[in-house]
C-alpha cells in the first residue's frame, strides 16, 4: 500500500499498464512535457515514455476519437485524453455510432480496446464542470467509469486499460488533488460493472457517484447520530450498472436515495431507478427520493454553483423524506 | 511503380469484375451503385500489401472488399442479410465490409467517420513501426464534414502513413460538386494542411493507381499523408430508386464517352496486351461469376434469429490480460 | 378538417408559418428542389418558396446547426433539417453547449427559435433507424418531440416553429407515408409539453411514443377483449415531459408500462418511470414494466430489427405482468 | 478605408485601454489575458455599425464588447461573477459577453462555436438582405476544429457576409502554432474553399482594421466571406496561473520589439498626429479607467440566489405569435 491523491493514482495505474504493455499509448491536447495535461493529468507521463507514446494533438477531439477507435482496432490500446468533459459532444458520434457498435456488429470480429479520459466536476477550474454523462451513456456499448477514490481511480483504470471495449473514465476535479489515500502499491483491476457497498446500513439505501460519494458519507455520518443507518453504494461503473448490488440493498432498506452531480434529465442512473422500481415496487411500498444537479445550464457565480449542486442538507433531507414512510 | 502487362490484365480483370457488380447490384432495392467509378475504386485498393489496412468509401465498398480477399457470394449475402452474411445478418453489407481482410466498413450511416478511424488505423501502423500504410476513399461531399479537415490535418501533423483518396463524382445524393466546393477542387484542401493535394483522372484505373503507389511509397517511408482528388462520374443513381434526372444529359454523354472501362479496353487493345476476344471473355466470366454469386445469395437462407444477442454486447475480457 | 399522411401534415404545418411569418426558412441537404428531402420530407416547399428560403446545404450538420442558432439568435426562425436522427451527434456540441443555454445563462437576453427536424425510426430505409434521442434529451433547454399521428405532427410542428426555444422535431420513418388522417385545415398549435390521452381506461397505463401508440393501441384492443382496460398516455413532447398527466393515470390505475422504441440505456423515458416511482411508489405496490429496444445497436436483417424491437406480444407480455399484481 | 488622423487617435485609445484591460485582468485568477494582441482585437471590431453582430474570440473579448458599448465596470464584474454582472453572475464573463450589444460570447467553454453560430449570423443578415456583415475571431489552434472547416464552406458556398479573423498567437495553450498547422499559415486554409486568404501584420493595428474593413465591403456587397490570418503573439501566459515558461526567449524578445501599441504610438508621433505627452495622458487615463472599473466590480456584492432560477429554464411563449 501506498498513499496518492486521486490524480497521482490514475497515472500510476497508466504508468504500470504502460510498462508490461508496449501497446499502450496517450493522445491528447497538451499532455506533453511543457503542460502535462490539464490540472497535471498527465504529469511525468511524458519524461518517461516520450513523444512516441505520448502524443500532443491539435485541437481535433473529433480526429483524436476517431484515430483512437482505429488505432484500437488495429491492434494497439490507446488512452485518448479528451481534456474536459464538456467536449465529449464532439466524440460522439465515432464512439456512439461506430466504436460502440462494432464489436456486436462485426458479429464478434472487431473489439475497441479504447479509454476516453475526461475531467469533469465543478472544481478549482471556473467552468468545464459539465460531465453530459447522459450523452455518452445513452448507447449501448460504451462501457462508462466514474471513480470517487484515489484507490477505485487506480484500480479501475487498470481495468479500464485491460477491458476490450471503449471505457469513458470520468476524473472529478473537485476531488482530483485531495488529500492521499492508501491505494495498493502494485496493478490491481477492480472489475468494472462492479459496484462498492461504501458503508453498510439498514434503514435506507443511498445511491451516490463520483464527488457525491463523500457528501453522502458526510450525510450518514449525521444521520447515524439521529439513529438512521445508511448503506452507501457507489456503483463506480455507471455503464454497464451493477443492479444486482443497489438491489440486493434495496431489497433490505426498502427505500432509496440517488445523488448525483448530474441534471436529472437524462441522468443514467434515472434507469437505475427505474429498474429498482420495476423490481420491488410490486411488493409494497418503496419510497424513493432523487437529489440531482439543479435541471438548468450550471450557473457560474460561486454562490450559484453551489446552490445549483446537491449539499449535505439535500441529501440528509431528502433521506429524511424516505424515512418517514413506515415499513 | 509503372504497371507491366501483368498488372494492366489484373487490373482490367478487377474493372469488369468491379462493373458487373456494379450494374448487377443496382437491379436490387435499395443499393448505392458506382457505375462509372470503378477505376477508382479498383486503383485506390489494388495494389495494397497483405498487412495494410484500408477504409473504402461505401460506394464501391464491395469491389475493395472483394479485392483483399473477401468472398463475392458472401459480401453479397451480407448486402441482403441473410445468414450467410459475413455477421450473420447483423450489419448492412453494402457498407460494412468484413474486417478479417483488413478492410473497415461504416458500422453506421454517418458519413464520415471512416476518414478519422483510418487515420487511426494509420497511427497503429506508425506506433508498430512496422513499414505499412492504410488507403481510404470518401466522396466529395463527404469532404465538407468537420471530420475530413481534422483527420487530414492530424494526419499531417503527426506525419501518418495514409493515402486519402477522394471518390470525386460529381455529385452528393442531388447536390452537385461545384454547388457545395466553390473551387470544384478538393485537392486545394491539402493546401490547407501542408500535405500534397493530387488531381488525377479518376476515369484512367492506371492513372489512380500510379498516384496511389506513389503516394503509398511516400507515406510508407515515413513522409506523412498524400491527399489524392480522382475526378470520375457516377452514372447510376445516388441509390437503386433515384434516377439522376438531375444530370444534365450533355454532361453524361462526356462522361459516358470518358468510360474508365471501355478506356481501358482501348489501352489493352491499342498496346496489344489482349485483344478484344479475350477482353470479353474475362468480361463474360466476370458477368457469370457475379450473377451466379448473386444468385446463391438470394438463395440463402433468412438470418436466423441465434445472431440476435443481446449477451455479447460488450467484447469479453482476455483472460491473460485481466489477471496479468 | 382534412386528410394528410405524416408527412404532408408535417410540410402543411410548415407552409402555413413561412406563409404568416417571413422570418421562417428552411436549410438541409438535398431538401431543394431536386430531391425534396429524404423521404421527400420537403416536398412542394422549394417550389414555392424557392433558394433562398429553402437552402440547399453541404454536408455538414455541425455548420448547419450553428448556423440555425446564430441565424434565431439573429431574428429569423430557423427549421433545420438534419437528414436522419443518427447524425445529431454532430450537431449536440453547438445545442447542448450552446443553444440550450443561452436564454438561462443570458439571463433572458437571447432566445433560440430554431427547429431541428429528423428521421428516424425502423422504417422503409434499411438503415438510419436508430434516433440517438437519448443524446438530445440528456441536456436541460432543448425540447423534444415525438408525434405519432399525422393530427399531432402538424400541430406539434406548428407549436416548434412558434416556440422560442431550441426544438428538435423527430419524423418517425414507419408511419411517414402511412394512410391519410383527419388533420385541422387551418394552423391550429398543440402546446409543447402537454400530452395527450389517447384511450381512457382504468386497470393499466400505457406510456407509448412514437410509432410505438399505434402498437398500444393495438394491444389495448386485444387486452379490452379479455377484460383489461388499458389507458393509452402520449407524452408528444419527450422534454419537458407532461408528468401530471402520465401521474394522474397511474394514480387511477397504480400499474405502468411504458412502451419506446428507444434503448433502455439512456431512453429519457427513465426520467418519467422514476418520477413515477418516487411520486407514487411510497404509497404502496406499483407494478411497473417497461418494453423497449433491444440493449444492442440495431441489427440490420429484417427477422433481427424486427426481434429487436417491442412487439404486440411483448406488450401484451407486459401489461400481463403489471395486472398479476393486484391491487 | 484609410484610416484619417481622427480615426487613429481613436484606435490609440482603444489600443491603450485594451492593453490596460489585459495588463490589469491578468492579475485576477484564472483570466486568459492576450497582452501584446491587442491589435488584432482593436483592429477587427472597431469599425463595426451599429446594427452589425460580432462574435469575438474569447481571448479579448471584454475590449470588442466594451468597444460596441458594454460598461466596463459591469463586464468586469460579469467576470467576478458579482450581483453587478449583466447576467446576475449566471455565465462567465470573461468568455461570454452581453448580447444586448450585438456581441455573441461563448456559453460554453468549447471553442469553434462561435465560428458556426457567427456564420449563421451572417446567414440572417443575408436572409433580412439589409447589407450587414458579421465579423468574428477565433484562435489560431481552434482553426484545426471540424467546426471551422464547415463554418467557412458553408459561408462560401452561400456567399455570406462575414469575416473571420483568426488572431494567429502561435500558440494553444502550450501547443505551438507550427505543431498543429504544418505550413504555419491559417490564411492558406481558404484556399480550400475558395474564398480570399489574407495575411495581415496582426502587431500593426491600421493592418488589421484595413483588411477587416475592405472584407467587411466585400461582405456587405454580397461578394462573401474572407480569412484575415492576423500574426501575432501571446507575451501572457494562456491564463493567470500559467508562466509561459514554454516560450524560447529570443522569440518572446522578437515580439516584444514589435510591440502593438508601441508600434501605432511612433507611427503617431511621427506623422505629428499626437505628441508623446497626449499619448501619456491617454493612457494614464486608460489606466486608471480600467482600474477604477476592476475596483468598482471588485466592491460589488456577491451574486444573489435570487438569479438561480431553474423557473425560467425556457424562454416563454410570446403570446401574440403562439396564439396567432
Ligand atoms: C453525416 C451524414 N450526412 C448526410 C448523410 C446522407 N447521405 C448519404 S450519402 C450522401 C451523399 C454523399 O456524397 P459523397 O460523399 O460525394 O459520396 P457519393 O454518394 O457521391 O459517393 C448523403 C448526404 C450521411 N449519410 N451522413
Ligand atoms: C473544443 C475544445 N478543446 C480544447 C479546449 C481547451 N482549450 C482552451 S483554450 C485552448 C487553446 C486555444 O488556442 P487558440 O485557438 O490558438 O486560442 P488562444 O488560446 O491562443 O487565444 C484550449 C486547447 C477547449 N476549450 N475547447
Ligand atoms: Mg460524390
Ligand atoms: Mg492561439
Amino acid at each position: 500500500m501506498t498513499q496518492m491523491t486521486f490524480q497521482e493514482a490514475v497515472v500510476a495505474a497508466i504508468v504500470e499498464e504502460m510498462d508490461r504493455d508496449p501497446t499502450v499509448f496517450n493522445m491528447g491536447q497538451d499532455i506533453g512535457p511543457i503542460y502535462m495535461g490539464a490540472m497535471h493529468s498527465a504529469k511525468g507521463l511524458s519524461e518517461k515514455y516520450g513523444a512516441d507514446r505520448i502524443i500532443d494533438t491539435p485541437i481535433s477531439e473529433t480526429a483524436m476519437t476517431g484515430a483512437g477507435i482505429g488505432a484500437a482496432i488495429c491492434g494497439m490500446r490507446p488512452i485518448v485524453q479528451i481534456m474536459f468533459a464538456e467536449f465529449l459532444g464532439m466524440t460522439i458520434t465515432p464512439l456512439a455510432c461506430e466504436a460502440s457498435a462494432m464489436w456486436y456488429k462485426s458479429d464478434g470480429q472487431i473489439s475497441v480496446p479504447l479509454v476516453i479520459r475526461v475531467l469533469c466536476g465543478a472544481g478549482p477550474h471556473r467552468g468545464h464542470a459539465e460531465d453530459y454523462i447522459g450523452i455518452v451513456s445513452s448507447v449501448p456499448g460504451i462501457k462508462v467509469v466514474m471513480p470517487s477514490c484515489p484507490a477505485d481511480a487506480k484500480g479501475l483504470m487498470t481495468a479500464a486499460i485491460r477491458d476490450n471495449n471503449p471505457v469513458i473514465f470520468f476524473e472529478h476535479m473537485g476531488i482530483y488533488h485531495g488529500p492521499r489515500q492508501e491505494v495498493p502499491g502494485e496493478a490491481v483491476a477492480i472489475p468494472l460493472g462492479k459496484a462498492d457497498v461504501k458503508r453498510e446500513g439498514a434503514d435506507v439505501t443511498i445511491v451516490a457517484t463520483g464527488m457525491m460519494v463523500q457528501r453522502a458519507q458526510r450525510a450518514a455520518d449525521k444521520l447515524a447520530a439521529e439513529g438512521t443507518s445508511v448503506e452507501i453504494i457507489d456503483p463506480r461503473t455507471i455503464v454497464p450498472l451493477d443492479i444486482e448490488t443497489v438491489l440486493a440493498s434495496v431489497r433490505k432498506t426498502r427505500r432509496l436515495v440517488v445523488v448525483t452531480e448530474s441534471w436529472r434529465t437524462g441522468d443514467p442512473l434515472s434507469d437505475m431507478v427505474s429498474r429498482v422500481a420495476e423490481e420491488l415496487g410490486a411488493e409494497g411500498p418503496l419510497p424513493i427520493a432523487r437529489v440531482a444537479l439543479q435541471d438548468t445550464a450550471r450557473p457560474f457565480a460561486l454562490p450559484l454553483t453551489r446552490a445549483s449542486m446537491p449539499d449535505l442538507k439535500d441529501i440528509i433531507d431528502a433521506v429524511h423524506k424516505v424515512t418517514k414512510v413506515q415499513k | 511503380m509503372k504497371p507491366d502487362e501483368n498488372l494492366k490484365v489484373a487490373l482490367y480483370q478487377n474493372l469488369v469484375k468491379a462493373r458487373e457488380l456494379e450494374e448487377q447490384m443496382t437491379k436490387l432495392a435499395g443499393f448505392h451503385a458506382g457505375v462509372g467509378e470503378e477505376a477508382v475504386v479498383v486503383g485506390a485498393f489494388f495494389g495494397l500489401k497483405d498487412g495494410e489496412y484500408c477504409a473504402p468509401h461505401y460506394r464501391g465498398a464491395l469491389t475493395a472488399a472483394h479485392m483483399r480477399g473477401a468472398d463475392l457470394h458472401r459480401l453479397i449475402a451480407s448486402v441482403m442479410g441473410k445468414a450467410t452474411s459475413y455477421t450473420r445478418g447483423r450489419v448492412r453489407g453494402d457498407i460494412c465490409l468484413p474486417f478479417q481482410f483488413r478492410t473497415l466498413g461504416m458500422f453506421s450511416g454517418v458519413l464520415g467517420n471512416p476518414m478519422n478511424i483510418a487515420t487511426g488505423m494509420a497511427l497503429a501502423s506508425k506506433q508498430r513501426g512496422d513499414g505499412t500504410a492504410v488507403v481510404t476513399s470518401f466522396g466529395e461531399g463527404t469532404s465538407n464534414i468537420g471530420g475530413f479537415h481534422e483527420a487530414l490535418n492530424l494526419a499531417a501533423c503527426l506525419s501518418l502513413p495514409i493515402v486519402y483518396v477522394c471518390q470525386n463524382n460529381g455529385y452528393a445524393m442531388s447536390t452537385r460538386s461545384d454547388y457545395s466546393i466553390k473551387t470544384g477542387s478538393v485537392a486545394d484542401r491539402a493546401v490547407g494542411y501542408g500535405i500534397p493535394g493530387i488531381e488525377v483522372d479518376g476515369n484512367d484505373v492506371i492513372a489512380v493507381f500510379e498516384a496511389v503507389q506513389t503516394a503509398l511509397e511516400r507515406a510508407r517511408a515515413g513522409q506523412g499523408p498524400t491527399l489524392i482528388d480522382a475526378r470520375t462520374y457516377r452514372l447510376s443513381g445516388h441509390y437503386t430508386g433515384d434516377n439522376n434526372h438531375y444530370q444534365p444529359s450533355e454532361e453524361r454523354e462526356a462522361w459516358i464517352a470518358r468510360d474508365p472501362v471501355a478506356r481501358l479496353r482501348a489501352d489493352l487493345a491499342a498496346s496489344g496486351i489482349m485483344d478484344e476476344a479475350r477482353m470479353d471473355e474475362i468480361r463474360s466470366a466476370a458477368h457469370a461469376e457475379v450473377a451466379a454469386a448473386i444468385a446463391a445469395a438470394q438463395a440463402d437462407p433468412e438470418a436466423d434469429l441465434s445472431a440476435l444477442g443481446p449477451d455479447d454486447l460488450y467484447c469479453p475480457d482476455d483472460a491473460e490480460r485481466a489477471s496479468a
